[in-house]
């Protein structure tokens, strides 16, 4: 029994971190309709420059994540005000091939800069962990789902209160008829990209801690990406979480009761299986799919 | 207030209006009639900039309109309630109403509650779910929170029961008294003409008829542009 | 609407109860009615009125919620659009959509390749199409890429695309609407000679000029029902079918004015 | 009759009746097919200029022509963006490893089941996830060739599961010997030849205008008696046969293969970008696309071996942006407007 509860519970902290990993990915498909193949670029991205601020500055992931945050903001607010807006009405293809340049380009820069060795973030805080009864608590991936929990609820409430948050949700809903109450769409476009890269650049330096990383694994969490906003729908901001805790909830009992490494293989049939039969995901909004462009 | 001089527009190669005169003065209700496909919704598509002006000019308070983006003709104080209205549908009617208010952080949701009380009690509604007429009412107090010098209504009537246009078209003087010019593009002859000073119709792209409310609504032509019987 | 003494000939389509709802909008409810070889009917409504629903519906572009659609007698309820093609039902789109990246002719050639009669062979199909194209007046621009056509020529392709089908029913969805004056008397010259070979049409417009020249019978639809049909000049003075359109005030105007005359 | 167009001045064109040559059926002209076959003779005659390093570059070339041109029916016809076409790559390679190496079969025979085979997946998969548009068919095909290569990296008895799978070529215990260099350069040669040959007779055939105005409008495609699911899988599983073959081929060439390579999105995307910059829907494109990518690549991977790949993303991106229609779209286009500019290109998308 204490295994099914332990699996549980690692699933569940499992789930939380990969929402964190796709929230940015779910929300830039949402409001743009752009499928961002470079996510798990910018993940990676974020978790490097954790290391190489702890490596350098002794400064806890805790603390450089905030840092990772913020450059990966400008990067993505430049990424998108400078390329993927001159090709946002073009065909989706040109969007997608669009962005695998772009992580082709973010995974051999990483390759260059840092090596393919995998790295991990050290810190004194990570390793414990705290006993429950017989149950294990590791304190390292407790801490990454509590920041994980706390980014997504902050970001909801800042999309559903704030002016800001409001206009995102405006332009992603009808492009033209928000742009017909004066908001400069360009702009909110790129804010959406470059909060997206921020949030991943969170859940890198998450990653980071808790596990080992290298240029490589960013295909992995591109996919990743892909399953869990798939899964949870779009047009919800809960959406991510959903789809990231049902993911990780699966592949923790999976991982203990399914011989071998069937788990992807299972994940991918979830992945077409709700494509088929229900495109607007678990708690997802049907009226995204008919969104209006201007 | 808003000058239209010689304005053709169209959709890539094809041309739907041409050379259209037109004019709206202050705090003065315009009506803009026409049978479907005349291009009435392409003028005001034309004048808030969500297509080009290809030949002619349009100059509000002096500045020209045509050339500038979306939101730039917003700033200028022009708010354009598009054809089948475009609320938010997945947003409150607070929300709708705040995004209104965009340009100015107009949070002053009152005056326009005012101006259609039902809204008052329906605020936390989402939009999506509300009939065709409390839809329209919110689509004019959209408008309306952007504190506009003209606001441009398109098909007004489109899916609503005659009583509740009446209800709607009503409330459009009491919009004028307060400042904001209005140019009414309707089918409903008649609400539109009973409401506005001066009016315009619109027949394939030109302007065929203009003058005083009041006596293009006793004029024959007028039915006959609409049902063609000469 | 069947003809009065003569033995009651299968009509072209007959239309029974027929309705869509989507969600919760009734888009078009209990529609029934009957089209005879040869004739013309035309529909009218004002916008929203359901008429593109109840063409989409017969075509089988959108599955009906219910009622029955009968082409020559043959139950094609919400059979696929090419069943319905291939039943010889042809229709024109009321957003012109011309095949882009081929030419004039090759859009044209579809419908004879895929057709009732279709021909598997390319030059046959290619001179079939410049014959139709012929017909309606643009031979000139068969090799021309269809994006450079007029909004008059455009209509003309969509004519033609439909006429390649050989259709027996031939379904005209607002082909004169943008078209200025000059442009609409060669359009109507085009259908009235198609009505003089016996083509049966539906054709639904808001240019009534069109409706009063080309229509035997003329049928109201108003917020997804039947208003009322029958001759065409009738209908069109029937003040409920002129309060759909001006509005109700007007109707009263207009008595009360005519009152005082 | 209706007065002829000429009459109706409009304002932008006047039609001018000149008199129309009777324009032969674009399938009649004979200068492609000339064209197609001269290239081949010329390919075979370069194979004898060429030393061992050079003669594998060309080969791989041809590879990707073959690939970028069975992707082009599905996604440059058609316009279902597929992103999951690796999966007849993979299927096709790991059926002829596994009839070889277990069943002795000979490669030929080996080489038309696995392309059926492909073909059949193509056929069973096409009906459900064709109904999808966008990047619901994108990442619902992507999905399909990530679970097929987890299922193939799971069955190891089979497939050799992760460790790969060698196919006996020497010796014996070999049902076909190896072709070497020179017979896989032909080999490939000949696939190439096929994929273009398919996709030039699809692009002018009844067929292949079904594709292009489903492409278009596939509500009007409907309703002009193309029976739009029927064509739709057709397509598919023409791409998933051509792909398929190459897949077997490929196979045969390496020797022992492994799962992640048989199945690596690269080589989807490559294959997308190939047609994209070539010029998606026409059967120049594709084939320009893939000489020119894969030579691009080829001499970036020897003369700036780490960056080669940053280097590639970089092009593609300036190609996506600069030439979103690709080069022989934009050519063509520009020859018949005379307008030039990359600029209006650019602009063509932008917010």
């Amino acid at each position: 029994m204490t295994a099914f509860v332990q699996a549980t519970l690692y699933g569940l902290l499992q789930g939380g971190l990969l929402a964190l990993v796709a929230v940015g990915f779910s929300m830039v498909w949402g409001v743009m309709n752009v499928i961002n193949v470079a996510q798990g670029a910018f993940v990676v991205l974020g978790a490097y420059i954790a290391f190489a601020l702890n490596s350098t500055l002794g400064l806890d992931p805790l603390l450089g994540m905030f840092v990772a945050a913020a450059v990966l903001f400008l990067f993505g607010y430049a990424v998108q005000r400078g390329l993927i807006n001159l090709v946002i009405n073009a065909p989706i293809y040109l969007t997608l091939l669009l962005t695998f340049g772009l992580d082709l380009m973010l995974v051999q820069g990483m390759n260059i800069a840092f090596t393919a060795d995998f790295r991990s973030i050290p810190t004194s805080w990570a390793g414990k962990s705290l006993a429950l009864g017989d149950i294990r608590i590791p304190l390292g991936r407790l801490i990454a789902f509590g920041v994980a929990v706390a980014v997504t609820l902050l970001l909801v409430a800042m999309v559903t209160r704030t002016r800001t948050g409001l206009s995102i949700m405006a332009t992603g809903m009808d492009r033209g008829a928000a742009r017909l109450m004066g908001i400069r769409a360009r702009h909110v476009y790129a804010l959406t990209f470059g909060l997206a890269a921020a949030l991943a650049g969170l859940a890198g330096a998450m990653v980071g801690t808790v596990g080992t990383f290298n240029p490589a694994a960013a295909a992995g969490y591109t996919l990743l990406s892909f399953v869990i906003a798939v899964l949870g729908g779009l047009g919800n901001m809960y959406g991510a979480l959903v789809g990231g805790l049902v993911i990780g909830l699966v592949e923790a009992w999976a991982g203990q009761y399914l011989p071998g490494t069937w788990v992807n293989a299972f994940a991918f049939l979830v992945l077409i299986l709700v494509l088929l039969f229900r495109p607007s995901g678990l708690v997802g909004r049907p009226f995204y799919a008919s969104r209006v462009e201007v | 207030m808003l000058e239209v001089a010689g304005l053709s527009a169209g959709y890539g190669r094809v041309q739907v209006l041409w050379d259209v005169e037109l004019s709206v003065g202050q705090q003065q209700i315009v009506a803009l009639v026409g049978p479907n496909g005349a291009g009435k919704s392409t003028l005001l598509r034309a004048l808030s900039g969500m297509i080009p002006i290809s030949a002619g000019q349009a100059s509000f308070r002096g500045l020209e309109v045509g050339g500038r983006s979306i939101e730039q003709i917003v700033d200028l104080g022009i708010a354009h309630v598009p054809e089948g209205r475009r609320l938010f549908p997945g947003l409150s009617v607070r929300d709708n109403l705040r995004l209104g208010g965009w340009r100015t952080d107009n949070r002053d949701i009152g005056r326009v509650v005012e101006l259609f009380p039902l809204l008052g009690d329906r605020l936390n509604q989402i939009a999506g779910s509300m009939s065709g007429g409390e839809q329209q009412m919110v689509a004019i107090a959209r408008g309306l929170m952007g504190r506009p010098d003209l606001i441009m209504i398109d098909e007004l009537s489109l899916g609503l029961a005659p009583m509740i246009v009446d209800e709607i078209i009503e409330r459009l003087p009491d919009i004028a008294a307060a400042g904001t010019s209005v140019l009414l593009v309707d089918q409903d002859v008649d609400a539109a003409l009973s409401v506005a000073e001066r009016a315009y119709v619109l027949e394939t792209g030109h302007i065929v008829l203009s003058g005083n409310a009041a006596e293009l609504l006793a004029d024959q032509r007028v039915r006959e542009s609409y049902l063609g019987i000469s | 609407m069947s003809e009065g003494g003569a033995a009651p000939e299968t009509p072209v389509l007959d239309v029974r109860g027929l309705g869509r709802r989507f969600g919760g909008l009734q888009a078009l409810a209990d529609v029934s009615f009957t089209v005879p070889r040869g004739r013309t009917l035309g529909i009218i409504g004002p916008n929203g009125a359901g008429k593109s629903t109840f063409i989409n519906l017969v075509t089988g572009h959108i599955r009906p919620t219910s009622g029955r659609v009968l082409i020559d007698g043959r139950d094609m309820t919400g059979a696929r659009p090419w069943s319905v093609a291939r039943a010889g039902v042809a229709r024109t789109f009321q957003i012109v959509k011309p095949f882009r990246g081929m030419t004039v002719r090759e859009n044209v050639a579809v419908g004879i390749l895929y057709g009732p009669e279709g021909t598997g062979i390319m030059s046959h199909a290619l001179t079939a199409a410049d014959e139709v194209l012929e017909q309606v007046g643009l031979g000139a621009l068969a090799d021309r890429p269809p994006g450079e056509l007029t909004v008059a020529d455009a209509r003309r392709l969509e004519l033609a695309k439909a006429l390649a089908l050989r259709p027996r029913l031939l379904l005209l969805d607002e082909v004169m609407a943008g078209l200025r004056h000059r442009e609409i008397e060669p359009s109507l010259a085009l259908i009235s000679s198609l009505k003089k070979q016996g083509m049966t049409i539906i054709a639904v417009e808001h240019v009534m000029k069109a409706i009063l020249a080309i229509s035997d019978e003329v049928l109201v639809l108003h917020r997804g029902r039947v208003l009322t049909s029958g001759e065409p000049d009738a209908v069109l003075s029937d003040p409920r079918v002129i309060e759909a359109y001006l509005g109700h005030r007007y109707v009263k105007r207009q008595r009360a004015v005519s009152r005082d005359a | 009759m209706g007065t002829s167009s000429a009459d109706v001045s409009t304002p932008a064109r006047v039609a001018t009746t000149t008199a129309r040559p009777r324009a032969e059926a674009r399938w009649r002209r004979p200068l492609p097919w000339a064209a197609g076959a001269l290239v081949v003779l010329a390919c075979l005659g370069l194979q004898t200029q060429l030393y061992t390093g050079q003669e594998r570059t060309v080969t791989t070339i041809f590879m990707f022509v073959a690939l970028a041109q069975a992707w082009n029916i599905i996604g440059g016809f058609t316009g279902y963006a597929s992103f999951g076409q690796v999966v007849f790559f993979g299927l096709g390679g790991y059926t002829t490893a596994v009839v070889m190496y277990h069943w002795q079969w000979n490669f030929w025979l080996a080489l038309v089941v696995s392309g059926l085979l492909a073909a059949a997946f193509g056929a069973l998969i096409g009906l459900p996830l064709l109904r999808l548009k966008g990047h619901y068919f994108a990442i619902a095909t992507l999905g399909v060739a990530e679970g097929m290569r987890e299922v193939v990296t799971n069955l190891p008895d089979l497939t050799g599961g992760g460790a790969g799978i060698s196919i006996p070529t020497v010796g014996p215990g070999a049902p076909t010997a190896y072709l070497g260099n020179d017979g896989f350069y032909i080999l490939f040669l000949l696939l190439a030849a096929l994929a273009v040959l398919s996709a030039g007779l699809v692009s002018r055939s009844k067929f292949g205008l079904a594709l292009r105005a489903i492409n278009q409008d596939e509500a009007a495609a409907g309703s002009m008696g193309i029976n739009t699911t029927l064509a739709k899988v057709a397509a598919f599983t023409l791409s998933g046969f051509l792909v398929g073959l190459v897949g077997a081929s490929y196979a045969f060439q390496q020797v022992t293969i492994f799962p992640e390579r048989l199945f690596d999105v690269d080589i989807t995307v490559l294959m997308v970008v190939m047609v994209v910059i070539g010029g998606s829907g026409t059967v120049l494109g594709p084939l320009l696309g893939a000489v020119a990518l894969q030579y691009l690549s080829e001499y970036l991977r020897q003369h700036y071996t780490n960056l080669h790949t940053f280097i590639l993303g970089a092009i593609i991106i300036v190609a996506v942006i600069l030439l979103p229609q690709g080069v022989v779209n934009y050519a063509r286009e520009a020859a018949r407007t005379r307008d030039f500019s990359l600029l209006r290109n650019v602009r063509r998308y932008r917010l």
